[in-house]
């Protein structure tokens, strides 16, 4: 039985991989879920620099899911290259690192840092709904989305993954952007621009007033973007988006995914990641399928 | 000291006083459970996903005994509260630093100094444990945990009182309510002025303008006061930064003042944090 | 205290509105909850000739939630005004029909035919993500909304919300455009587009691929957007998504909706809405809130 | 016979085969139950918000007692079958138009017939009662509606029977099944043929393919055959038009030959129906 699949030549012993930002770099729930069962860690965006993120409270629960307003809180590069990659070179699973930044500059300054460091690719966070400037701007509109993907396949040395917004108009186009741009694949979805309001008080629950909302709770949305994308561009898509489940990594895979990504829900179960590879194997048994390639886009 | 998640067992529940329930669970984690530290209890619900974390009140280590005193604050804690002995209810834990990690300034991850055990550097010192509304539980265990010399020092909002009885069992307490309904009017503060009370060295918990008030007083006072935090968390394992307080240095995490209050807290030193 | 709140000079008893497409004429939910508590009852999607919708299954739940596509089956403007609209006028509701076409034509068919018949208002159905043509189209670019809101008020004789598409980059262009063309309300929001996929089948849920995502997993969304909306138009919002409790709907209104709706959960509790008028007054009561247009937009 | 939600309390369940569970419940809506209608069943989790539903399966109306018989086929049903005595659900009902107004033509709405009582309009006719599968549970409390001649014909998957001991009480009863465990091997057709079953009429409930073959079955011998159809369902009361199936003539609600299961439905004269 083969459950390895691959994206931009790089082969996942399996399609389960951590969503970037709910795995903090991989060390936060390393004692509590083995990272050997991944197929990739998908890191904390990293900027150039430090950022501090956005004031507090920055969690919100909601009916099936949560919000979140970080802002994209990390360390900055060197810290990055000096603590959090080498952690994980003890782990067999691929490292995949999140980039983000405020301007194009700022992402080119992280990916010539990362170019030659023991990492398989970078993802690119174009699609953060919670800083103001950069980000969620360049993931919004089509042409600047490929404009800034072929600046950063300019000076990349790994595959690069443009990491795509749901709050779009039309995610076909977004996706055909990213691989006119240059992109090895594409992931989604990012989180859905949300709110909460503590009625009480009369006030938003999130500092940020607003923030990305995410969990099981976005599953249908995730699964029609992914679907929308795969049948669209050549590249390999990775899907994200309410996965808590095999069945529900399952059903993006069917929908166009070469691999998945969990997010909130390690929060919930910090062994959901393995439970899913378990899951996905045992399906694959019970329906004797013998390639989990043959998953892929299946669905008619 | 490993975290995970683990189907804990219902011993014991039962409500104390309106709304403040006290809840014994079976776990693995009792043995390992200091004071200060807290669990995340999951609701069992898929529309209230995200665990609560509460803190440890008791734990009873030969026994596998851990016990959480909560208020019913919102669907979630409701949620608890209708837990009977038997049932299951998932936990994730321990998490946090808990009193003797933070006393030492031990830091898991920059482990920048050794874990010296709390009453070894307690040794000769008093304590004032201060707990204030539905902080007061957590001090419980902390009192419980000390040997050196200590005063409790305990804020209601008013003469409906909970744990009271079991903190008198450890030694001399003070009783702050809002209403005056019972011991000093006012703040624990107010409480620790008109009684004279004094020490070495505070552990608190609390509403926030209580631990500012303890902060500030300390200050004033030359004494260390290590106080506990609340904030939203996701996951409670320093994975999510959801979980943030400012500190007046360079967090070692991420280096932006922030510090993650699921891992590096919920106990600070209060010099540490610009609360 | 005053529950009362004005739309566009029609003045409804309480906020509370049924959400277009689930409570069919307003006949079909009669004998299950009282019509005469509702601040107003929005009818299904009209069109100019019957239509058939779409094959089945046209239904699937999801995590807190529902996909439908329904595909707009309704009988027609005659039949409309012959059978439904004379239902509804032994109640103290007001009554708001929406109306839904292919092409502009076929909405200025409606518009007319209505426009003489005893209703207080019109919402403009420019957003429903499962018929082909027309309808979602109209309601994704600016350009064309604030068309077709023009053409619409220029026949229309009763007052024009439209009804707005939460699947757009910028849901405030889209407020903007519906004020510009006239409109003299807008509501939102309608369904998110979502796909269900039977893994154990390998086949989309639904016949028709996608399907509208509505009822408490959207609320977050819809709030998000409500809000923005609220503080970018001068007309007046009705807000819905995913509301299930007075406390979901005066969350709507702290947000900024003028009048709320609710879709979903009438089917999950046909009173949902008389609990929430209801629910509304307690809240106020408790509150010490003497009027209920105080609420609205009062979130800090 | 007005609709309601109700909360239902449980007075049994039980396992009759693998997957297969017997549900009794207290409802007031158990006296206005007629075979072939059913009620929506909610979950009681908020990650499940529809009504499943489950056909009337028995009523015992002085008892206020009203049973389903239903397989495990999904989350709501595994959670349903986790219910026990004294337990309260959700139900909403009762909903569909049932044996009784199909076969004399009567449409709620339309009302372009009187209701004429099912045993008055087939007095003196002989009934042939068909369940396949899951579609057996409704066809007992229609069988044991039925004062005239009836005959019943059971189709299972195999041997593992569910509800014959009660059927085999109301007359005889000819089974089928797929491996030929038990009776004759085949559809429910296969064992009409095999055991020479005649009759006026068919009353019957099951998949899609048996209820296409009794159709032309009924359409061959010049009988009426009234059929019970499935279809996923939000409102279950005609508001969502999402339980639609295909008529060969204009529906009397749309007038675009699409009817609505759950009201004009689910049981049709399989002459009225496209399927
Ligand atoms: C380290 C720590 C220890 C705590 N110890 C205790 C304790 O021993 N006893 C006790 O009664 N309470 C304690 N709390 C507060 C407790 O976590 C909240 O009251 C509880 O999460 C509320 O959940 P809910 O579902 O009832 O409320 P809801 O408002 O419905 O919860 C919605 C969301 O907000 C979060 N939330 C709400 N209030 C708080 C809060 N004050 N702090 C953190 N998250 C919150 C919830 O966890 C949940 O994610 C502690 C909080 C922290 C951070
Ligand atoms: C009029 C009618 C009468 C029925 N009577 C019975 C009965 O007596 N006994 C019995 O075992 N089953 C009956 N069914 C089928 C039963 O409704 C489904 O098996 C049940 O809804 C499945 O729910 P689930 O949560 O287990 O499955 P899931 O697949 O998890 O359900 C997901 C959604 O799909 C719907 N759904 C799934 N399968 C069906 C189906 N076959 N028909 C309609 N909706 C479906 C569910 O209601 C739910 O909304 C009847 C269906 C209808 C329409
Ligand atoms: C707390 C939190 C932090 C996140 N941080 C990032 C981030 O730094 N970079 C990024 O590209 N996505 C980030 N995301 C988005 C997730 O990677 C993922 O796209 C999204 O949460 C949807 O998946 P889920 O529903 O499984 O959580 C974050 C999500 C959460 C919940
Ligand atoms: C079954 C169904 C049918 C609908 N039909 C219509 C319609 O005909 N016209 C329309 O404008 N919106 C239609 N909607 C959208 C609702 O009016 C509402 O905008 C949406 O469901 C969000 O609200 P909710 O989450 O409370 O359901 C429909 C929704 C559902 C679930
Ligand atoms: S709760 Fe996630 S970092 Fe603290
Ligand atoms: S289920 Fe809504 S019309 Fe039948």
């Amino acid at each position: 039985m083969n459950t390895k699949v691959t994206i931009a030549g790089v082969e996942l012993k399996n399609p389960v991989m951590t969503a970037s930002g709910t795995f903090g770099s991989g060390q936060e729930f390393s004692e509590m879920t083995d990272l050997n069962k991944l197929g990739a860690v998908v890191t904390k965006g990293v900027s150039s620099v430090p950022w501090p993120g956005n004031p507090t409270p920055r969690i919100a629960e909601v009916y099936g899911g949560m919000l979140n307003a970080i802002g994209l809180q990390n360390p900055g590069i060197d810290v990055f290259i000096e603590r959090d990659i080498p952690f994980l070179q003890d782990y067999s699973c691929k490292k995949i690192v999140n980039v983000c930044g405020k301007t194009v500059e700022e992402y080119l300054a992280v990916v010539e840092r990362l170019n030659d460091q023991p990492i398989d690719m970078m993802e690119i966070n174009v699609s953060c709904p919670n800083v103001k400037e950069g980000a969620l701007a360049f993931g919004q509109d089509a042409r600047v989305l490929e404009d800034v993907t072929k600046k950063i396949k300019a000076v990349a040395k790994k595959p690069i993954i443009m990491k795509l917004s749901p709050n779009v108009t039309n995610i076909k186009e977004m996706g055909l952007a990213a691989e006119a741009g240059g992109a090895n694949a594409v992931s989604l979805i990012n989180t859905l621009m949300g709110m909460k309001i503590d009625i009480n008080r009369k006030k938003f629950v999130l500092a940020n007033k607003t923030g990305g909302f995410s969990g099981p709770a976005v599953k249908p949305v995730a699964v029609r973007m992914v679907y929308d994308v795969a049948h669209t561009v050549k590249i390999p898509v990775i899907g994200m988006g309410g996965i808590a489940t095999a069945e529900d990594a399952i059903e993006f895979m069917m929908a166009g995914a070469t691999a998945i990504s969990v997010g909130t829900m390690n929060f919930v179960d910090p062994e959901t990641t393995s439970k899913i590879a378990d899951g996905i194997e045992q399906f694959m048994k019970d329906k004797g399928i013998e390639d989990i390639n043959d998953i892929i886009g299946c669905v008619e | 000291m490993s975290k995970r998640k683990e189907e804990a067992t219902v011993y014991s529940q039962e409500m104390l006083t309106d709304g403040i329930y006290s809840l014994w669970i079976e776990t693995s984690m009792a043995s390992q459970a200091k004071a200060g530290q807290f669990i995340g209890v999951f609701t069992g619900d898929g529309t209230k996903l995200l665990a609560r974390p509460i803190s440890i009140c008791d734990v009873k280590s030969d026994e596998n005994l851990l016990r959480m005193v909560y208020r019913v604050s919102g669907g979630g804690t409701d949620l608890i509260s209708k837990l009977k002995k038997g049932d299951k209810v998932s936990v994730i834990g321990v998490l946090g630093n808990g009193y003797e990690k933070a006393a030492c300034g031990y830091n898991e991850e920059s482990s920048n100094c050794e874990l010296i055990p709390l009453n070894k550097s307690l040794e000769g010192k008093k304590v004032i444990v201060i707990g204030g509304g539905i902080g007061i539980p957590p001090m419980l265990l902390a009192a419980k945990s000390l040997q050196c010399e200590k005063v409790m020092v305990l804020g209601y909002a008013n003469k409906n009182t909970f744990l009271k009885d079991e903190f008198d069992k450890l030694g001399q307490v003070y009783i702050s309510t809002d209403d005056g309904s019972l011991g000093t009017k006012g703040t624990v503060i107010d409480a620790i002025k008109e009684n004279g009370v004094s020490g070495d060295v505070i552990f608190a918990c609390g509403p926030m303008p209580m631990l500012r008030g303890i902060k500030a007083y300390a200050k004033e006072h030359g004494m260390k006061a290590y106080i506990s935090l609340e904030e939203r968390m996701a996951c409670g394992v320093g994975a999510c930064l959801g979980c943030v307080t400012k500190t007046v240095n360079k967090d070692h995490h991420t280096h932006v003042n922030n510090t993650r209050i699921c891992v590096e807290g919920p106990v600070f030193d209060s010099e540490v944090v610009d609360i």
